[in-house]
């Protein structure tokens, strides 16, 4: 295969292995520190693609032409709402449940997800149909070969690039993320030190649930269209790249979505039977991959007092 | 009993009569209709299922009408085993006398054993699977859409006479696309076109930029595409991201407004094919348009709602005609030819199947699916990508 | 004649930390044994090799002149060894007599046929179980006889221990190892566990323990020799009273200087 | 004892008088009643007497059931439509019991529970069209098949724990159905017809003509159905109340001290997740036959989440919560027709109700009774 095509293949990979990674940290995160799985994740994002297609309308309607200024409007506002739907799920749907069995988490969260879905798909006008995503980004491209690099999608690269960096800083270097990784690891020693629970939790969902609003509108971008259905896919794939990462390792989650997304793309090139199976192959490996690593490529810490 | 009392109870008979009979009562007759109301391609069903409405609102307001219809809806969510319970409930209800059903090719062929079994007739409003009225021979189905052999046809042709040699085919892994696929490769085989690569998608798949840049690399000169809406408009939508410029050449399953509304400029150029001749050429249609307007439904009629109106309404007509009994609603089906209705003339062969042989070419021109003989493009003012 | 169980230089780390260094340990029939050391100096750890919970790195555990190093816990209960747990691991949802049960693994029919087709042997398996299960609890608290299918949530601390120990000793194993039984509870209740368990020693032919526990009245009455463990090393061995003498175990544990 | 029987009664008169009703308006009202009736029991404690007939004869109680299953029937016996609801409820409480093993007892995650209902009906898709296998026998062979296949899934579930083990059934739900969507073997996305079936000459597909009377052909289907869900249901309930029911159970609540008790780990997780899994097979080999097709668009993700929701509504580990949430998941929305498009939207919310306000289910497992009214 020639190096243009190749050079293609990987930006391609690089873009959807972006959201993909952006997607499970957020699993990564909610497991965390509440060690359950919000389900409604992949939902969420379609939420923050539609705020940010609305909030795009609007202002522009309010007769603002320049593209950076909606262009900061959609991300702000849109980041913004998600991080407090997070948190709402957080308070009133995934804390009243901690004692309860994990799956009634996993399934409250599946069904909320369908409520976000479907609340999309009815009171979005026309929801059911697909909607065209505004272009803002500069769209200069140079062809090299068969490669042909836009400028929107390197800047949404770098972007995605410095978010995930972000993250990784606010974890690691400063008071907030201690906070978060002492809840994560063990949560009575964090009440104990003094560390506000709650508070962490919501701040984690709201970390989280920016993120899947900035891969939305990222989504958006790079697609120019959003439909109703855009999270369910993205979240289903985003839980899988979490777990194969290792739950509650945030390298894990990034390293899994683009694992993830090589996984698809060589579905697609390498088989000799058709892109059709590719989803066979991409799940079947995942199912052989689990019988390997039982706890993911980043081993997660089991720390059991027996 | 008394000659007195026999006389006062004639009288009030008489009077009995006298006051209802003026006050016209017409009896309810129940008909009913089956779509995709829920999931991905609702857009269709919805609207299919406000065109139904509409026929059956005109006939009810229409004063010669002999008996006054009731539409039952039911949701077939596109998959087959609701589809089955939905026909059953349909057909087992005795005093809904027929139905115009389904949009998804996959519901119609799962349900039409049913029908079969319990003697209702129906017409189909939108699936174009060949099997749907030619597996069996069922005298309760019937079909006023074409099957997708006859677009597919008319599709390698145009192709071909506008000298296009290399065609890149995506179809959805649905029995809609994959029948396209068929279909399309036999009758461009045919023609002499070259098929350089077929790629089959998810109907809900979101990302095809592997796909496509594995065409790019084939770098065809028309990029042929089996499926509905949603996947149409993420298709095009990428193909222009990876900067691929070929024709965007499509299916009745994209001859939508949601297409155009999904895509804005890029939508320009895209070709598809549809049976019957289009909505607004028609007497019928012009008028079918401006009622639907009136109603303000909340959701277009789409591609299939000029269909769906069109096969209420032959199902009104030929109840008006026998009267509400099923067994004679399809005896008087079978007798259907050269019936005027929105979409042109329809004629039932053997088989239920509408013999259209009309298939009406389409092209987007200025945001708008244009009648491809009064497009710019048919007459060379504009030119398709890489039209010699 | 044979030790009971016989540990050799029994070895296990925890990354640097070692948790068990070099470990020698003969246990003879019919001994009582206490265990005893600061927190984080073995105890359990040496609980949970025996067990086949932890492997050990070096060294090697036999029980009856059976090598059980590498056995899996499975084998180890089926061998006769049979635990406590420091912090108690009952099934809460489930009632007492389930508890115990669970404990009964190896003397219970587990066939598919036999518990699906045959019901009325089962039910005479049952039934044997049943008064098995409730003449033992009944040397410990006749209350807790009376409630034999309550779940076990609802009950206090010293009851849910009882119930360990019973499930513990349902399968009359020939080693006990009991893991700090007194914790979480009163200087009392400690005492009257402790009768009961002597109590049941007293019914039940040759049976060994070994005891981890801290409340040092309790071992200078019931053990007849004790082992004390510091950083995972054996810093002494012999009788209560003589190793309560022993200066080094004074400074590593009783804390005197 | 008399309590159960009543509120028996009171539920079979309350299903028959809704699924007899069809203006929306009395549906929502006769809703809004069952929901008011029931917490007002529950306030004025009337279900605990209930709770306890249940406990101490159920075996009665359950033979009150297959008759109060009769009658409904037997009320709407030409009504094919309700009947095929009736159907799909009792068969997808069946499938639900084989879920409630694996989950419910062995803590073993399955959210692939369509997957294998659909591999049972595309076993009797097919054997019932290249094959002359006796019916009952496809049915087991469904169950058998569909065991099999799953056992391709042991080494990853018995080595994951968790939602990884969710993940690995996910997996697999989405694998099957795009698998069988492109490859053509089985039909591919079309799918393929089901033949009814037919013992010793007596075509379950034809109505059945009693003297003048005549009774819809699905009645054939509900009298197997209510059979294989008696069987599957006391197959279910010795589990339970046995050896192998206490296992499970100490293996769900805590491996690692079931296995410091001896407990075969492997070997009763296998048991769970085959025996489960056979149970569901069954089930769906029998619905194939019953819808007379089958398309991979039958078994998604979405349908095996219907069964799990089915689980927990009824409560985990009970199987007579099983039934209930079956016949409420399943009858509900169908009958809901008005609501059309919002249906989902509004099955989401319920779910959520539930499981925020009654975590446990509506009818909570109650602690193990190996036998019935057995007194020491």
């Amino acid at each position: 295969m020639d190096i243009g095509l190749l050079a293609q293949h990987v930006m391609n990979g690089l873009m959807v292995g972006m959201m993909y990674a952006l997607v499970a940290v957020g699993f990564t995160l909610f497991f965390g520190v509440l060690d359950v799985i919000q389900f409604a994740h992949g939902d969420v994002l379609t939420v923050g693609a539609f705020t940010a297609l609305v909030t795009f309308l609007g202002v522009r309607a309010a007769g603002v032409g320049s593209g950076p200024i909606l262009l900061s409007a959609m991300v702000v506002v849109s980041i913004f709402a998600v991080a407090a739907l997070g948190m709402l799920i957080a308070r009133y749907l995934v804390l009243p449940l901690r004692t309860a069995p994990a799956l009634n988490t996993l399934l409250i969260t599946l069904m909320l997800g369908t409520v976000l879905r479907e609340s999309v798909r009815l009171f979005y006008p026309q929801g059911a149909n697909p909607k065209p995503f505004p272009a803002l980004l500069p769209t200069n491209s140079i062809n090299i070969g068969n490669f042909n690099l836009r400028l929107d999608n390197t800047i949404m690269l770098a972007a995605g690039v410095m978010v995930i960096i972000g993250v990784e800083l606010l974890l690691n270097r400063t008071k907030l993320g201690l906070a978060i990784r002492a809840v994560a690891q063990d949560e009575e020693t964090a009440r104990t030190m003094g560390i506000n629970f709650l508070a962490i939790v919501l701040v984690a969902f709201a970390i989280g649930s920016g993120l899947a609003a900035f891969a939305g509108i990222m989504n958006g971008f790079y697609y120019n269209e959003v439909n109703f259905g855009m999270g369910l896919y993205l979240g289903v794939i985003g839980f899988a790249a979490a777990i194969i990462g290792g739950l509650g390792s945030i390298y894990g989650a990034i390293l899994g979505g683009f694992l993830f997304a090589a996984l698809q793309t060589v579905g697609t090139v390498a088989l000799p039977f058709g892109s059709a199976y590719k989803d066979v192959f991409a799940f079947a490996v995942i199912i052989i991959f689990m019988a390997w690593r039982p706890t993911g490529l980043i081993q997660e810490k089991i720390s059991e007092r027996v | 009993m008394t000659r007195a009392l026999k006389a006062a109870m004639a009288i009030l008979a008489v009077a009995w009569l006298a006051a209802v009979v003026p006050a016209e009562a017409k009896d309810k007759v129940k008909v009913g209709f089956i779509g995709p109301l829920t999931g991905g391609v609702s857009a269709n069903g919805l609207g299919g299922r406000n065109s139904a409405d509409l026929a059956v609102r005109l006939r009810n307001a229409d004063p010669k009408a002999k008996y006054e219809y009731e539409l039952v809806v039911l949701d077939d969510e596109c998959k087959p085993n609701v589809a089955v319970q939905a026909a059953t409930k349909m057909a087992a209800e005795r005093d809904i006398v027929a139905a115009a059903t389904h949009y998804c090719s996959s519901t119609a062929i799962a349900t039409v054993d049913v029908y079969h079994r319990f003697g209702l007739p129906v017409v189909v409003w939108g699936a174009v699977l060949p099997d749907i009225t030619y597996r069996n021979k069922y005298p309760e189905v019937h079909r006023v859409n074409g099957t997708m052999i006859n677009q597919n046809d008319t599709n390698a042709e145009l192709l071909t006479k506008l000298g296009y040699k290399t065609f890149a085919v995506i179809h959805d892994t649905t029995d809609y696309g994959k029948g396209h696929n068929e279909y399309f490769s036999a009758a461009l085989a045919k023609r002499g076109g070259k098929i350089v690569g077929t790629f089959g998608v998810g109907s809900d798949q979101q990302d095809f930029t592997a796909e496509l840049t594995q065409i790019k690399a084939l770098n065809p000169e028309v990029i042929y595409f089996g499926g509905l809406t949603p996947i149409g408009v993420r298709i095009r939508a990428q193909m222009d991201k990876l900067g691929i410029k070929a024709v965007f050449d499509g299916t009745s399953g994209i001859v939508s407004d949601a297409y155009i509304q999904g895509l804005g400029a890029l939508a320009e150029g895209t070709l598809a094919f549809r049976e019957g001749a289009p909505t607004d050429k028609l007497p019928g249609g012009k008028f079918f348009m401006e009622k639907y307007a009136a109603q303000k439904y909340d959701n277009p009629p789409e591609a299939y709602g000029a269909f769906a109106y069109a096969a209420m309404d032959l199902i009104l007509d030929s109840i008006e005609k026998v009267g509400p009994d099923r067994r004679r609603v399809i005896e008087d089906m079978a007798k259907v030819e050269n019936r005027d209705s929105i979409i042109g003339k329809i004629t039932f062969d053997d088989h239920g199947q509408n013999t259209v042989s009309l298939i009406t070419k389409y092209v987007v021109q200025d945001g708008k699916w244009v009648v491809w003989e009064d497009s710019e493009y048919a007459s060379g003012k504009r030119k398709l990508p890489r039209q010699k | 004649m044979t030790p009971l169980l016989e540990a050799r230089s029994l070895t296990r780390r925890f990354g640097g930390v070692v948790a068990l260094g070099q470990l020698d340990l003969e246990v003879a029939p019919n001994e009582i044994i206490g265990l005893i050391g600061p927190n984080g100096s073995g105890k359990t750890t040496f609980f949970n090799v025996v067990t086949g919970i932890y492997r050990a790195e070096a060294g090697t555990v036999s029980f009856e002149g059976n090598d059980i190093t590498r056995a899996s816990p499975r084998a180890i209960y089926h061998a006769g060894i049979s635990r406590t747990f420091q912090r108690s691991r009952l099934a809460l949802p489930l009632s007492v007599f389930d508890n115990i049960m669970i404990g009964n693994y190896k003397r219970l029919n587990q066939g598919l046929w036999f518990n699906l087709m045959n019901r009325r042997g089962f039910k005479r398996e049952f039934e044997a179980s049943y008064r098995a299960a409730r003449a033992l609890i009944e040397v410990f608290e006749p209350w807790l006889a009376e409630r034999m299918f309550e779940p076990v949530a609802g009950m206090t601390m010293i009851n849910r221990r009882r119930i360990e120990i019973c499930r513990a000793l349902i399968s009359q194993p020939k080693l006990l190892l009991l893991d700090e039984p007194s914790a979480g509870m009163t200087h009392d209740e400690t005492t009257t566990l402790m009768d009961e368990i002597l109590q049941v020693r007293a019914h039940a032919r040759n049976l060994t323990i070994i005891i981890v526990e801290h409340e040092m009245g309790v071992i200078e009455r019931i053990t007849d020799r004790c082992v004390v463990l510091n950083f995972g090393l054996k810093i002494a061995e012999g009788p209560y009273r003589q190793i309560a003498a022993d200066r080094q175990v004074q400074e590593a544990y009783l804390g005197v200087a | 004892m008399l309590p159960g029987v009543v509120a028996q009664a009171l539920a079979t008169l309350y299903l028959i008088t809704l699924l007899a009703v069809e203006r929306q308006l009395l549906i929502i009202g006769l809703l809004g009643l069952a929901v008011i009736a029931v917490l007002g029991a529950y306030w004025l404690g009337w279900l605990d007497p209930v709770n306890r007939s249940f406990a101490d004869r159920e075996d009665v109680l359950g033979v009150l059931a297959l008759v109060a299953a009769c009658a409904v029937a037997a009320f709407f016996h030409d009504n094919h439509f309700l009947l095929l609801l009736i159907v799909t409820v009792v068969l997808y409480t069946v499938a639900t019991l084989g879920l409630n093993i694996q989950f419910g007892y062995a803590g073993v995650l399955n959210f692939a529970g369509a997957s294998f209902f659909g591999i049972g009906a595309y076993t009797s898709a097919v054997l019932n069209a290249h094959s002359a296998v006796p019916p009952l026998l496809v049915l087991l062979i469904g169950g058998l098949i569909a065991a099999l296949v799953g056992s391709l899934l042991l080494l990853p579930v018995l080595r994951t724990r968790g939602h990884y083990a969710a993940l690995v059934t996910i997996a697999f739900a989405l694998l099957l159905k795009a698998f069988l969507e492109v490859n053509d073997v089985l039909g591919g996305p079309q799918g393929l017809q089901v033949k009814g079936m037919t013992i010793r000459g007596w075509a379950f597909n034809d109505n059945i003509e009693l003297g003048n009377v005549e009774l819809s052909f699905y009645m054939n289907y509900l009298v197997l159905s209510l059979a294989l869900l008696a069987v599957a249901f006391i197959l279910v309930r010795r589990l339970e109340r046995s050896w192998i029911g206490l296992n499970l159970d100490a293996l769900r609540l805590d491996e690692t001290a079931a296995s410091c008790f001896g407990l075969n780990i492997v070997r009763w997780k296998i048991t769970a997740f085959t025996l489960g899994n056979f149970l569901i097979g069954i089930a769906g080999a029998l619905f194939g036959m019953v819808g007379g097709f089958v398309a991979p668009n039958n078994y998604t993700f979405a349908d095996s989440l219907i069964l799990v929701s089915i689980l927990l509504l009824g409560g985990v580990g009970s199987p007579w919560g099983s039934v209930v949430a079956a016949a409420i998941v399943i009858v509900v929305p169908e009958k809901l027709q008005t609501i059309q498009e919002y249906r989902f939207l509004l099955y989401a919310v319920m779910v959520i109700a539930v499981l925020l306000f009654r975590p446990e289910g509506l009818l909570p497992r109650p602690a193990r009774n190996y036998f019935p009214g057995w007194r020491p």
